[in-house]
């Protein structure tokens, strides 16, 4: 094959200018996507474009609080991105718990179950913030450093026992079965 | 030589009267002497084809030597000697099956009776004589009277009943039709009113020929005077039916076209051809609606077989050589074919007890030989090409559609339609739906067996190359409808005028 | 012989390049036009190139099976394979066999292989997304028709060359009530065609995850933005060609000059239908499949209709 | 000497009926596919009898008829037609069938099939049409009375009304044969023109057309009398529908071309034209138009794959109709090259299809799903079917339909023509719609150890799907025998081009290129980094883990938005109309039974005076 670590810096280049992103926008953050996007901040002037499919998507934004619910959701959905891959944590709540700091159901470090490349500190964080955070992991891709993908890998086991230290092993299975007798039911009304 | 052929007559009425003697020696012994006397006839009577055939003459037989119009003659033309053969055929195959078929006794009253039957048919179609004609027919309607009610049910009673008051309303007008043209005329043989056709009176012609035509209309079953048929097919024992629907029926139609086309020189022969074709007609449409929901499969098929000779009553009325033809060829494929079913149907109801659409449930699993025979049958009259009734079917349309009765022919064929449907759901229960009761597959008699499968290859052996019987039935067509041959072939005694 | 291979394999390449560029031009066109009718900046003009880009270099890859593949390779293919059949000025390589029915089956055919590669994937959201693509392909198909009918007859050629040529001495189609009518139901077509709002509801984004699209990533992805790209550019070419006059220069004694003064033209006027687009897909909302299909149904298909009559008499 | 086209009509049924009776297994599928395929070779044989010869000819004297039977260009065709695709069938039923029961019918048609491609005068047509409607109806009845009961009395209707206008020629011309007919109307049609008195008036010619035209129009599964079609292709053995529908539609097609050959000149000269075409085509062509639309819509709402692939034919047969009503040259050798084309993919369909039957035992796409990993050789098959019938270069489909487009809207017919690419359209809806609920997607848990197609199978598939690529790839093959029809160049061209002066297409030149895109795509794709098969669980559902025990494919109601769309006209069905007149015309019958037969003896008596009284009045 083709030895492409000549275009390296072209892909990198090019890496950072299109980041399309899939959010997830459960927690509050949400509502501070819409004028990232818009005409206020207009994040499309970097290349970044709101994707729902993560099978395209570079950038995963959790945007908010996480649950054990959410994160089963967040786990596959981040599996299914091809590499390189990012993830960005938005806001106090993914980072520590945020407000949730107590709660008995609330994920208080997401990055004991994915890898994190940057967090945005604040609750919420503004949107200046997040575009501060985004240049941030723009930098990073750049000089290498967002390599949370490659951690992935390396310490899947690691990430895996945290995963099955809170939902059980073989909680992705349990999970699908739990829906198969209510979606049964609505085939047949 | 030829003169022997007379005992085409003479032995079944002999033999009829032989039978009481015969009870005498042995009750065991009447129903093999039925068979032995039908299969003499049978022989006589392919003897007598071949003489027509082969010499290409008809065969005239004057009783006691009296030349017409004095004496009576017996005219075996080539009609006849087609349908004397086809009669003692199927005589001796409903012999055969009647054997076990019979089981109400007296089985002798039941012999004689048949004897009769097929006797009067065979004068029927034999005889050169109108009132000689009304003799036959009178001999053949009474035996089938009393055939008619052999069983000795209600049912049969009650049908035997219909049967006499209609077929003696029937006959009574077709007698006041020969008195009218005797008075008119001055003589009663064929030929010789053929002859003088022309003479005749306009109305008295007219009457004369409406009376005819009402009073065989009866016997050949044209609607609406064919009420009594579906009660009496039904109610008849099985080898009767058969018989009805094989040659009976044909003898009285044969009667209808020769009466029609002998005074085909009568002034309003138009009128009567057009009534005939929309009686025809009517007796089609109605018969075959009238199968359409029927669950009894014999009914059913007494439907079917009224419309077929509607059919064939609307090739007479075409008043062409063509259809002639093709109805002829029709009555033959007729027969042979309903021959078969009634037999077959008679069959499932000596083994089953019973013919409804019920009994009939995965028949093709419980007696498949007799199944495929119905099948065939019902196929062929549906009328599928390399199937016999097909031939005389497309002969019939083509020669209707020639002289011009498409709006009879469209109306025939819708008929037609309805008959597919009821057979097609027949054929489909034999075959491929199960029955309710489980039932085991039935040893099929051998003999029945051999005569199904006989009559089956027959239908296709037509079917496939119709050539010959097609040749056949040409020549039976120029017997009838070819009046002027036929006066010069009977040897009237000349100067005799009335 | 060799020579002339060559010389056809080079100008096909010389072409497929152009068409490729100018596709990623028009998609950056597109985002920058949009967003200036959203009043933001919009990315740079070469951002699809650098999505395309990094797409093919990811590191990991799936695939579905051999159809997931093959269907996207064969959308590639058969996307080239139209391009060089519609006259691009006087230079495209196939242009004598460039046949209006044969153009309008290979613009729909790669949406074929798009399906297929996105229905192996087993994905819901993809089969729901082929369902709506192939009933918006259905409801469009009639107006389409109707145009394509109205060119073939008012012309009384299928060549899509000679239509251009026709136009040059005889004006502009359009200046003829038949075609302007066509033309405006086709262009209506291509709306749905480019995929644009108000008739993206086999990708909507929101609702079913980009439809037929929601399972290719990477280079698979990266292969259909490129498709995208020269399918884009080929449906302008075709519209430009066939409604607006196309251009066969021969002002220049150069040839080179003539054939860059075509291409302008054409560069120009697949703006022009590019823009009309774009102006209507940022303004309207989306419309259900089935309102899709009854619009479609109703004005499009009278509008073509007639002008097809109105050609045929 | 038994003449060969006795040979190439009569094999089949022999065999059959050979085949039947010694139903031994493997011997009588041996001698039934010996059947199939020495009339086969005979026609091929006989291709080279007709560059020396213009026509074979036979004629034999059966039950007062002159059966004349003949052999040349057109009829070549059709009876190529029938023997590819039904020695293909006959493969195929190798491995379908169970008893011979089948064997004898489905040759049967066959020979009925044969039979109409080669007679020369309107009685063995009318008996071949029979025996093939028989064989055809008796495959279907051992299936499902009630579709091969529908079947049977359209076609028997159709039949019967074939039989009117055949008696109404018979009457009025007084032959049978074409030629004579043919000759004889030709000189009424000129007489006509020279003002004289015409043998035929113009109610006779609307007639006898209108007769003509439901006959064949039943079988040709003609909108409005298409109803029995989705029934009895579905419901028999899936072997032989690839003959049902590939081959005996043809026969309706045939049948339509011979209204052109016998009453062409006459009905022109009667109803004229609207502009090019003439009057009378333009009912078929506007007949075949609907069809299209109507077949293909319900195709695409279909439940079951048998349905779906029978109004698809029907949808098809759509086409042809329109080609052959247009009524040019062109368009009649266009209309041709879609009858083989169609005969060519949609057996290759149906033969996919009785695959999938016989392995998985299952018709509806509800229980259907992710074949295409067990069955790669029958998928691939479906492939080619797929692009052919889809109408994707460089497939015959693709050739034919093209063929047709031009030929059509050349003739200035705008709404035909909006209504042919509306039928293209719809085609790939519901391919696509089989293709996803068959072969793709998740597959149900006990079609796991579905095994691939039986080789008689894979053989009569392979056979049809090289056809389907070279007869598109290489056009002029098909055209240069379309040509000799005419007798002229109509489709110029070389083996790989079709040229009709105001279009071309070259098939070669589509494949070439199509490589080469596809081979530049290859190139990028190759260039990527690798890829990684994942299973159909490890698909974006919105982040839901997903197991294979719920199904994530759409498998019912696929196309509900377009049913909602079209809920208005789906209320119309002529299915249901022709069975309310049937139930109407039963209760009919049991009225009147009761009313005249009533068993009442006094009634039956009035009858009788009735009778008389008419009688006496009417003065007979």
């Amino acid at each position: 094959m083709v030895d492409w670590r000549l275009f390296e810096p072209l892909f990198e280049f090019a890496r950072k200018r299109s980041l399309w992103i899939v959010s997830f926008c459960t927690g509050c953050g949400g509502i501070e996507m819409p004028p990232l996007m818009t005409s206020r901040y207009d994040l499309e002037r970097f290349g970044m474009m709101a994707n729902p499919a993560p099978r395209m998507a570079d950038l995963f934004l959790i945007t908010g609080y996480v649950t054990p619910k959410t994160l089963k959701r967040i786990i596959i959905t981040y599996e299914l991105q091809p590499d390189p891959k990012y993830v960005m944590a938005h806001g106090s709540c993914p980072l520590n718990g945020g407000v949730y700091w107590d709660s008995y159901n609330a994920i208080k470090h997401l990055d004991k179950y994915i890898p994190v490349d940057v967090v945005i500190a604040g609750c919420m964080p503004r949107p200046e913030a997040v575009m501060d955070g985004i240049n941030k992991i723009m930098e990073m891709i750049e000089n290498g450093t967002a390599d949370s993908w490659k951690r992935y890998k390396e310490n899947y086991e690691w990430y895996k026992k945290n995963q099955d230290e809170l939902f059980g092993e073989g909680w992705r299975e349990r999970e699908a079965r739990r829906w198969i007798p209510w979606l049964m039911d609505k085939k047949e009304e | 030589m030829s003169q022997y052929a007379s005992l085409l007559i003479a032995l079944p009425l002999i033999s009829a009267f032989f039978v009481p003697i015969i009870k005498a020696i042995g009750k065991k012994v009447v129903m093999p002497f039925l068979v032995l006397i039908t299969a003499i006839q049978m022989g006589m009577a392919t003897w007598v084809f071949n003489e027509v055939y082969t010499t290409g003459k008809p065969i005239i037989i004057m009783a006691g030597g009296f030349r017409p119009p004095v004496g009576i003659n017996l005219y075996i033309g080539h009609f006849a000697a087609l349908f004397v053969l086809i009669i003692a055929v199927a005589s001796f195959f409903m012999a055969i099956f009647s054997m076990k078929a019979i089981t109400v006794e007296p089985k002798d009253k039941y012999a004689m009776l048949s004897l009769l039957l097929m006797l009067g048919a065979t004068g029927m179609i034999s005889t050169g004589d109108i009132f000689n004609l009304f003799v036959f027919m009178e001999i053949t309607a009474i035996s089938a009277y009393a055939l008619t009610a052999y069983n000795k049910s209600g049912e049969a009673s009650e049908a035997a009943m219909k049967y006499i008051v209609l077929g003696g309303i029937g006959s009574s007008f077709f007698l006041v039709g020969i008195a009218l043209i005797y008075g008119s005329l001055g003589t009663l043989n064929m030929a010789q009113i053929a002859q003088l056709a022309g003479q005749m009176n306009p109305t008295v012609a007219q009457a004369a020929l409406a009376m005819l035509v009402f009073g065989l209309g009866v016997e050949a079953e044209l609607f609406p005077l064919n009420a009594w048929a579906p009660d009496a097919y039904q109610a008849a024992p099985h080898p009767v039916t058969a018989m009805f629907s094989a040659f009976v029926v044909k003898a009285g139609l044969y009667a209808l076209a020769r009466i029609l086309y002998l005074t085909h020189a009568v002034g309003s022969w138009g009128h009567i051809l057009r009534l005939l074709i929309i009686l025809g007609t009517l007796t089609v449409v109605i018969g075959e609606f009238s199968a359409l929901r029927q669950t009894n499969v014999k009914r059913m098929f007494a439907y079917s077989s009224i419309s077929q000779v509607g059919f064939i009553a609307v090739g007479f009325a075409l008043g062409t050589q063509a259809g002639v033809s093709a109805s002829i060829f029709h009555m033959v494929n007729h027969a042979i074919v309903k021959a078969l079913m009634f037999m077959a149907v008679g069959y499932v109801a000596l083994e089953l007890g019973g013919v409804t659409l019920e009994d009939f449930k995965g028949l093709g699993k419980v007696m498949p030989l007799t199944a495929f025979a119905i099948t065939v049958g019902a196929i062929s009259i549906i009328g599928i090409p390399l199937f016999n009734v097909f031939w005389s079917k497309i002969q019939l349309i083509l020669a209707a559609m020639k002289a011009g009765k498409s709006g009879v022919i469209a109306l025939i064929l819708g008929a037609s339609l309805v008959e597919a449907v009821y057979y097609i759901r027949l054929i489909h229960l034999m075959w491929f739906e199960e029955g309710s009761r489980e039932r085991t597959r039935i040893k099929e008699n051998f003999v029945f067996g051999t005569i199904m499968l006989l009559l089956v290859a027959l239908i296709i052996i037509i079917g496939v190359a119709p050539n010959m019987t097609w040749n056949i039935v040409q020549k039976a067509s120029a017997d009838i409808y070819n009046v002027a041959q036929y006066i010069k072939n009977v040897p009237l005694l000349p100067g005799v005028s009335p | 012989m060799i020579t002339s291979m060559i010389g056809i394999a080079l100008k096909a390449f010389l072409i497929l390049l152009y068409a490729t560029f100018v596709g990623f031009m028009f998609m950056g066109i597109i985002r920058i036009v949009t967003a200036r009718i959203h009043r933001r900046v919009g990315p740079p003009i070469y951002q699809p190139i650098l999505d395309t880009i990094k797409l093919l270099s990811k590191k990991s890859n799936i695939t579905h099976g051999l159809i997931y593949d093959f269907g996207v390779l064969y959308a590639l293919g058969a996307t080239i394979l139209a391009l060089m059949f519609i006259p691009l000025g006087s230079i495209s390589i196939l242009r004598a066999y460039g046949d209006l029915i044969l153009i309008t089956f290979l613009l729909e055919i790669p949406m074929l292989g798009i399906m297929f590669a996105a229905m192996s994937s087993g994905n819901p959201w993809a089969g729901l997304g082929s369902q709506r693509a192939l009933l918006t392909l259905l409801a469009v198909q009639v107006p389409l028709g109707f145009a394509i009918v109205a060119l073939a007859e008012f012309y009384d050629t299928f060549s899509t060359y000679q239509i251009v040529m026709a136009q040059q001495t005889a004006g502009w189609s359009i200046t003829y009530l038949p075609l302007l009518l066509a033309a405006v139901a086709y262009d209506i077509v291509l709306q749905a065609m480019f995929g644009k709002e108000p008739f993206d509801i086999m990708i909507a984004p929101g609702e079913i995850s980009l439809g037929p699209m929601v399972e290719f990533g990477g280079k698979h992805m990266g292969i259909l933005q490129i498709q995208h790209a020269i399918a884009l550019f080929a449906e302008t070419l075709f519209f430009s060609n066939i409604f607006l006059g196309g251009a066969v220069v021969t002002a220049f004694a150069s040839s080179i000059l003539n054939t860059l003064a075509s291409l302008g033209i054409l560069l120009i006027k697949q703006l022009a239908v590019l823009l009309i687009a774009i102006f209507i897909g940022a303004i309207f909302p989306r419309f259900t499949i089935d309102q899709a299909a009854r619009f479609y149904w109703k004005w499009p298909t009278i509008i073509a209709a007639a002008g097809a009559i109105l050609a045929a008499l | 000497m038994i003449n060969e086209l006795m040979i190439i009509i009569f094999t089949p049924l022999i065999t059959g009926v050979i085949a039947w009776l010694l139903d031994i297994k493997g011997l009588r599928e041996g001698i039934s596919i010996l059947g199939a395929a020495v009339p086969l070779a005979y026609l091929i044989q006989a291709h080279q009898t007709l560059t020396s010869q213009p026509s074979i000819q036979y004629s034999i004297v059966i039950s007062g008829f002159k059966f004349e039977f003949l052999l040349y260009h057109l009829s070549w065709i059709f009876a190529m037609i029938a023997g590819v695709v039904g020695f293909a069938a006959v493969l195929g039923m190798a491995s379908t069938t169970k008893d011979s029961y089948e064997w004898l019918f489905a040759l049967m048609s066959l020979t009925g099939v044969y039979g109409i491609f080669l007679a020369d005068d309107l009685i063995s047509f009318f008996i071949f049409w029979e025996i093939m409607t028989f064989g055809s109806f008796m495959m279907v009845l051992k299936y499902n009375r009630k579709a091969s009961l529908k079947y049977f009395l359209l076609s028997v209707l159709g039949a019967y009304s074939m039989l009117l206008a055949i008696g109404i020629l018979y009457a009025k011309v007084g032959a049978l044969d074409f030629t004579t007919i043919q000759q004889t109307l030709y000189q009424d049609a000129m007489r006509g023109v020279l003002g004289t008195n015409t043998l035929l008036s113009r109610n006779d010619m609307l007639l006898i057309f209108g007769l003509f035209l439901i006959a064949f129009g039943v079988k040709a599964g003609m909108f409005p009398l298409h109803v029995w079609a989705p029934d009895a292709y579905s419901e028999t053995n899936q072997s032989y529908t690839a003959m049902f529908s590939g081959v005996l539609s043809k026969a309706g097609v045939y049948g339509m071309l011979v209204i052109y050959i016998l009453l062409g000149t006459r009905l022109m000269y009667q109803f004229g034209r609207i502009g090019a075409a003439p009057k009378f085509g333009y009912v078929i062509a506007f007949l075949g138009g609907i069809t299209i639309i109507v077949g293909g819509l319900l195709a695409a709402l279909q439940e079951d794959i048998r349905k779906l692939f029978a109004y698809s034919s029907i949808s098809q047969v759509g086409y042809i109709l329109v080609g052959i009503g247009v009524g040019s040259a062109l368009s009649i050798e266009a209309a041709i090259y879609h009858a083989i084309s169609h005969a060519l993919f949609k057996g290759l369909f149906f033969l996919i299809v009785a695959t999938i039957v016989l392995r998985t035992g299952k018709t509806e796409f509800k229980d259907m799903g992710g074949l295409a990993e067990k069955m790669p050789i029958t998928f691939a098959m479906t492939f080619v079917a797929i692009l052919s019938l889809a109408g994707i270069p460089p497939l015959v489909g693709f050739a034919s339909k093209w063929l047709l487009f031009e030929a059509v809207i050349h003739e200035n017919m705008p709404i035909l023509g909006g209504m042919i690419f509306f039928g293209s359209a719809i085609g790939f809806v519901y391919l696509i719609r089989f293709t996803y609920a068959v072969w793709f997607g998740q597959r149900p848990t006990d079609l796991d150890d579905t095994k691939d197609t039986p080789i008689p199978l894979a053989i009569a598939m392979g056979i049809l799907a090289l056809l389907n690529v070279v007869f598109g790839i290489a056009p002029g093959l098909v055209a240069t025998e379309l040509n000799k029809i005419f007798g002229k160049e109509i489709i110029k061209g070389t083996i790989w081009e079709l040229n009709i002066g105001f279009g071309r297409y070259n098939g070669l030149l589509i494949t070439i290129w199509l490589v080469t895109g596809i081979v530049i795509a290859g190139i990028i794709y190759f260039l990527g980094a690798k890829v990684r098969r994942v299973p159909v669980t490890d698909t974006y559902q919105g982040g839901n883990p997903v197991t294979m025990e719920y199904n994530l494919t759409i498998r019912r109601n696929f196309f509900l938005p377009l049913k909602e769309t079209l809920a208005f006209w789906l209320r119309i069905s002529f299915d249901r109309l022709y069975q309310d007149i049937g139930r109407w015309v039963e209760d009919l019958a049991e009225t009147l039974r009761n009313y005249i037969y009533n068993g009442n003896v006094q009634a039956y008596a009035w009858y009788l005076a009735i009778i008389l009284l008419i009688l006496a009045l009417w003065g007979v």
